[in-house]
């Protein structure tokens, strides 16, 4: 082997560098998939659409519905999957007061997937009742 | 048509990770055992494949050069077209590895008709342009991409991707590097189809690469934009890769095994193809050495140690009679008969 | 689930369409009635369609002699808003946000001769907002359409769509639009700009424009917008809210009885804002 | 080609050094205003323009000036032009760039920028002014590079290259005239709202545009040894100086509408840029244009008359002189008086002052010394080229 010390040298920074993120998620502990703590109103069973959906486009049915009300002046209230109740189209006033935690519900998946969405830079979350004050 | 058989063998490649990856049973085989195989592959690939080339010898010192090299105290040099110090080298190595400097300095020469046919020699950068665009943004979504495989999340990711995404277009947002990468990727395949010369000279290797990789932005960006897949479930599968916890996957569109799969062939792909040249960039003769053959000896490193120097005075030596008999001129006469007289006699 | 309770809910979610036939009734009337579910015609806008080809414009009428002679109304209509719909407080007068304010006769009413005026007109303090012009300059100006006007002739601000290139700004001849040159979330020497957040409305960001929307969540349900409700709490008839374009409404007959005044008319916006001198 | 930017001597090393540097400080401040929000800049909610968008509508007529050195050369087959053209197309993309710039720093939300092209919405002004000046750029930037590669491979450009040429040409007068549609389509603001603005708007931009290019190419004679040429000079300061003339009686004219129709709306701001205004609920005299106001009519006035005694008298000194005069008497005209100006007084006939910041100027000079970057790269090719290329016609 010619060079052997740079080639071994330049080896083992390539397999550091390969096996790094396995190294990194074992010594970082903890990292099951979070599940968002879900604390329903009273009287609703189901959301406005079904969980899997909610799950992949929710940001996008946030998007519509801005614009219905918004835009359309479509402020009609939605009905629940199981139409057994009436959800007002709107953030703070309708998808936060069955999910009463932005922590506990949103940012738990959010911050798994490294998603931040700027909703909250203008939305105001639910006072948290753990630390008291407003989250935003 | 080469570049038939690469577009079957894509489009095969996409059809078998969907149909695999639509029934819960063989989900485990495309998403959790195809990548970990692959992954691998691509360490064990890699490696067998740099021991090989380092027990490769570069027999002659083949620096090339570009520039003036060392020379008289008023002659200017060009250090690092033709570094002759290691420092100079590293720069050179540097300047290729991350600005592709040698493609930068591609001409391309043309005649231009008219009353008097002219030739002409200009620089040629739309190869440059593509190539850094696509190498930058594949390195930008690759980095990007481990925010699926570490938790919690690495540090400064958030950044990355806040200012991927700063031109906040639609929700999920898109990103500015995902356009640009497919973009510069198309370029690349449609560089290949329309020039004549680079056609000729294109194999069935040359496209699968283009291909395969457009393929996984394609699905990439079809996972984010028009699916929009369950994230956490593909980070539940992604973490479990890497923290050798194999966890059966959720429920997932067939397009992220898609997307697996391509990327898996890459990856097994990659240590037997061209696309090793990011390896080889670094054991590139031409590149990696100093123009210093003047100042340092290079001893060829075959060389039989048992096999000593012969320098042309010895051989001479050894054959001067002969060669005086057979009239071949000579450095140094045979010795005359009074002076060998003189030197017995000294001797005595 | 049992189809007629489905049906049901469907049309009750409609009523909320049809609050916006409300105001061509007369705001009052329906304001107080409202929440007992009118059955009205799904249809949007209504039955008054020949009669006014234009559809919906919905107005203001403010009595200024009612608000000079009740000092402070104007102060509450302006709190009411402001702490409704979040509106910061900066302690420099450049970065300041209003969606609804006072100034003095000659600076609301420029065009107008202030030359021998009465005294009590010239000391007035009058009630300036968004003017919901039926021309808008503003809307015209905006490159995103992040400001236009709706349905019901409001003037309306998208603000996830606004880029804050301030246009509408420099379009607006009333000075009623408002610019977030810093964060409304922030605070200055400990004292938040937004003293008490009310958790039902947003926010805004840094970097958009904001303005008086006439309360158009409110109006969809029949009820008054917030100045409107409060003025009248204490002053019966110093502000009347209502369709413009429908003949029967309280607005309509305040209109056709009373010598009202409009902002720089002369500039063609044709302002939907009256004032009762 | 392209490469030729990468040699050169110590002066243009230390010269973009230098316009980097100050790129950097211009990037720090805008991080800074980033963060804060707009509030960092001296704009208010009664003054919701200041010295970016001031600085893009001035930097739109340079670059629409440029039309008036290609114009002769493309249009008429003015030979003397040659050496000139093309850097009359470079300096329109410098120009071009700094005002996209300047647009992208006066957004309030610079990551929502592309909503302009998401929601296009043909009823603003800005909407067009956005495919215009990309569109010139576009031109600007195809007309400029085959002509340029052309000449560098010693052979006449393509034909197909003409269109888009000649289509310059009109493009060139349209930023212009839809960057001041921006303005004198706006109800309210008297000052804005006149019919000569567009017309003023191009006569400033063809005197404004050209003058910098004199200077430039004054400066380059000296340091590039590249000379233009008399006869293009003594073209050019017809040019300027004719230019200039109109943008003044233009200036007139407004003064005259203003003044004898006696419409308070139409003299305020005339009365605030040129002797101040009184805020009529304060007492408070407002005036800190006037001097600016005054000396940049004086400087034109002097400007022009030097420019035709600098011909006569075949003196680059004076004709440098002469050409700043002009270019910084407009650039005040323009570049502050004019948008500045048209926020006085305010819808509620207050009297509001605007001042810039440390961060809003350092952006500007940032911005600034980008468009020279670019310009420098540009003209640093165009030199090069022309060179090769004039070498090679005397050895053949």
């Amino acid at each position: 082997m010619y060079d052997k010390g740079k080639v071994l040298l330049g080896l083992a920074i390539f397999l550091v560098l390969a096996l790094s993120v396995v190294g990194y998620n074992m010594t970082a502990g903890d990292n099951k998939k979070p599940e968002p703590e879900d604390a329903k109103l009273k009287g609703y069973t189901a959301c406005v659409k079904k969980t899997d959906y909610m799950k992949s486009s929710h940001m996008v049915l946030l998007n519509q519905w801005r614009d219905e009300v918004i835009r359309e002046g479509k402020r009609e209230m939605v009905e629940t999957a199981d139409g057994s109740l009436m959800v007002e189209k709107s953030l703070q006033n309708g998808c936060m007061k069955c999910h009463t935690s932005k922590v506990k519900f949103c940012d738990t998946c959010h911050q798994y997937a490294s998603v931040k969405p700027y909703c909250w830079d203008c939305h105001l979350a639910p006072v948290e009742p753990t630390d008291g004050k407003e989250a935003h | 048509m080469k570049v038939l058989r690469p577009i079957i063998a894509v489009i095969a490649l996409i059809v078998a990770g969907g149909v695999l990856g639509m029934s819960q049973g063989t989900q485990m085989l495309v998403g959790v055992i195809l990548p970990s195989i692959a992954f691998l592959v691509l360490i064990v690939g890699i490696i067998r494949k740099v021991i090989d080339w380092s027990k490769s010898p570069v027999p002659f010192k083949i620096p090339t050069t570009c520039g003036q090299a060392k020379s008289l105290s008023f002659i200017k040099e060009d250090r690092f077209d033709c570094p002759t110090s290691k420092s100079d080298v590293i720069v050179r190595m540097f300047l290729e590895i991350f600005l592709f400097r040698s493609l930068f300095r591609n001409t391309s020469a043309d005649v231009k008709s008219g009353d008097l046919p002219k030739l002409h020699y200009g620089p040629s950068l739309w190869l440059w342009l593509f190539g850094i665009l696509f190498h930058y943004t594949f390195l930008t979504i690759v980095f990007r991409h481990l925010r699926l495989f570490t938790e919690p999340v690495l540090p400064g990711l958030a950044l990355l991707e806040y200012l991927d995404g700063f031109v906040q277009i639609g929700a999920p947002v898109l990103y500015q590097s995902d356009l640009i990468f497919m973009g510069a990727i198309t370029a690349l395949f449609i560089r290949r189809l329309i020039m004549p010369q680079v056609r000729y000279i294109s194999l069935g290797t040359d496209y699968f690469p283009l291909l395969l990789i457009f393929a996984i932005g394609a699905t990439g960006m079809l996972m984010r934009h028009y699916f929009r897949v369950d994230i956490t479930a593909i980070k539940q599968l992604t973490m479990g890769l890497v923290t050798l916890n194999w966890a059966n996957p959720g429920n997932i569109h067939p397009v992220f095994f898609m997307h697996v799969t391509l990327v898996s062939t890459l990856m097994i792909y990659f240590p037997f193809s061209k696309l090793m040249h990011a390896v080889g960039i670094f054991f590139s003769p031409t590149r990696n050495m100093a123009n210093d053959s003047r100042a340092k000896r290079h001893i060829n490193p075959w060389n039989d140690p048992n096999i000593k120097p012969h320098s042309y005075a010895a051989y001479e030596d050894e054959f001067r009679q002969f060669m005086v008999d057979a009239e071949i001129p000579v450095d140094k006469e045979l010795p005359s008969a009074s002076a060998a007289e003189t030197t017995e006699e000294v001797t005595a | 689930m049992d189809n007629t309770r489905r049906k049901f809910l469907k049309l009750a979610g409609l009523t909320a369409v049809a609050g916006v036939t409300v105001p061509m009734l007369g705001s009052k009337a329906l304001a107080a009635d409202h929440g007992g579910g009118h059955a009205a015609p799904a249809e949007h806008g209504g039955g008054h369609q020949e009669e006014a080809p234009t559809g919906v414009r919905q107005g203001l009428v403010i009595d200024t002699g009612k608000f000079h002679d009740n000092p402070g109304l104007a102060e509450k209509c302006q709190k009411v808003c402001h702490d409704y719909h979040n509106v910061p407080k900066f302690p420099t007068s450049k970065d300041e946000i209003k969606w609804i304010w006072t100034d003095k006769f000659p600076n609301v009413f420029p065009d107008h001769s202030h030359y021998k005026k009465d005294d009590r007109m010239s000391s007035m303090n009058i009630l300036a907002l968004c003017n919901h012009c039926d021309n808008p300059p503003c809307v015209r100006a905006c490159p995103t359409k992040a400001t236009f006007k709706n349905k019901d002739g409001v003037v309306m601000m998208d603000f996830h769509r606004c880029i804050g290139c301030r246009f509408c700004m420099a379009a607006c001849p009333y000075g009623a639009r408002s610019f977030n040159w810093r964060s409304p979330r922030g605070s200055e020497d400990g004292h938040p700009f937004i003293e008490n957040y009310n958790p039902k409305f947003p926010t805004r960001m840094r970097g958009v424009v904001e303005k008086c929307s006439l309360c158009s969540w409110r109006t969809k349900q029949g009820k008054d917008p917030l100045c409107v409700e409060e003025a009248n709490k204490e002053v019966e008839g110093a502000m009347v809210f209502g369709d413009l374009n429908d003949p029967n409404s309280e607005i309509s007959k305040v209109l056709r009885n009373r010598f009202t005044i409009q902002r720089k008319p002369s500039l063609g916006t044709k302002p939907s804002i009256f004032y009762i001198i | 080609m392209v490469d030729k930017i990468l040699k050169g001597n110590g002066l243009y090393w230390g010269w973009l050094t230098l316009l980097l540097m100050i790129m950097g400080a211009g990037a720090v401040a805008y991080l800074v205003q980033f963060n804060y929000g707009l509030g960092a800049t001296g704009m208010s909610r009664d003054v919701t323009w200041g010295i970016y968008i001031s600085q893009f509508t001035f930097l739109v007529g340079v670059a629409a000036g440029g039309l008036m050195l290609v114009l002769p050369y493309y249009l008429h087959d003015y030979k003397s032009f040659g050496r000139i053209t093309l850097l009359g197309e470079f300096m329109a993309i410098a120009a071009v760039a700094m005002c996209l710039m300047f647009i992208i720093a006066d957004l309030g939300q610079p990551m929502r920028a592309m909503n302009v092209i998401l929601h296009p919405s043909p009823n603003s002004m800005l909407f067009y002014d956005m495919i215009v000046l990309n569109g010139y750029l576009f031109l600007n930037v195809l007309c400029g590079f085959v002509v340029l590669s052309s000449e560098y491979r010693g052979i006449k450009y393509p034909n197909w290259v003409k269109p888009f040429i000649y289509l310059s040409i009109p493009w060139a007068v349209s930023i212009h005239t839809v960057t001041a549609f921006l303005y004198c389509g706006l109800p309210g603001r008297h000052f804005w709202l006149t019919a000569v603005l567009a017309p003023r708007f191009l006569a400033s931009a063809f005197a404004a545009g050209p003058a910098l290019l004199m200077v430039i190419a004054l400066i380059m004679k000296r340091t590039a040894n590249f000379d233009v040429g008399q006869t293009a000079k003594d073209k050019l300061v017809t040019i300027i100086g004719y230019a200039a003339i109109i943008n003044f009686f233009l200036l007139g004219c407004e003064v005259f509408v203003g003044y004898y129709s006696n419409i308070p709306g139409h003299m305020h701001t005339l009365d605030y840029l040129f002797f101040g205004l009184v805020d009529h609920s304060t007492g408070v005299m407002h005036n800190n244009l006037v001097p600016f106001m005054r000396a940049s009519v004086a400087m034109g006035i002097v400007g022009i008359g030097m420019l035709f005694l600098a011909r006569k008298q075949k003196s680059d000194a004076m004709l440098a002189t002469s050409c700043i005069l002009i270019f910084v008497a407009f650039w005040i005209d323009k570049g502050l008086g004019l948008v500045l100006g048209g926020f006085v007084p305010s819808p509620m006939e207050h009297v509001v002052e605007y001042v810039p910041t440390v961060v809003e100027l350092t952006v500007t000079a940032g911005v600034w010394s980008t468009g020279f970057f670019i310009l420098t790269l540009l003209y640093k090719l165009v030199v090069a080229v022309k060179r090769d290329s004039e070498a090679t016609l005397k050895i053949s």
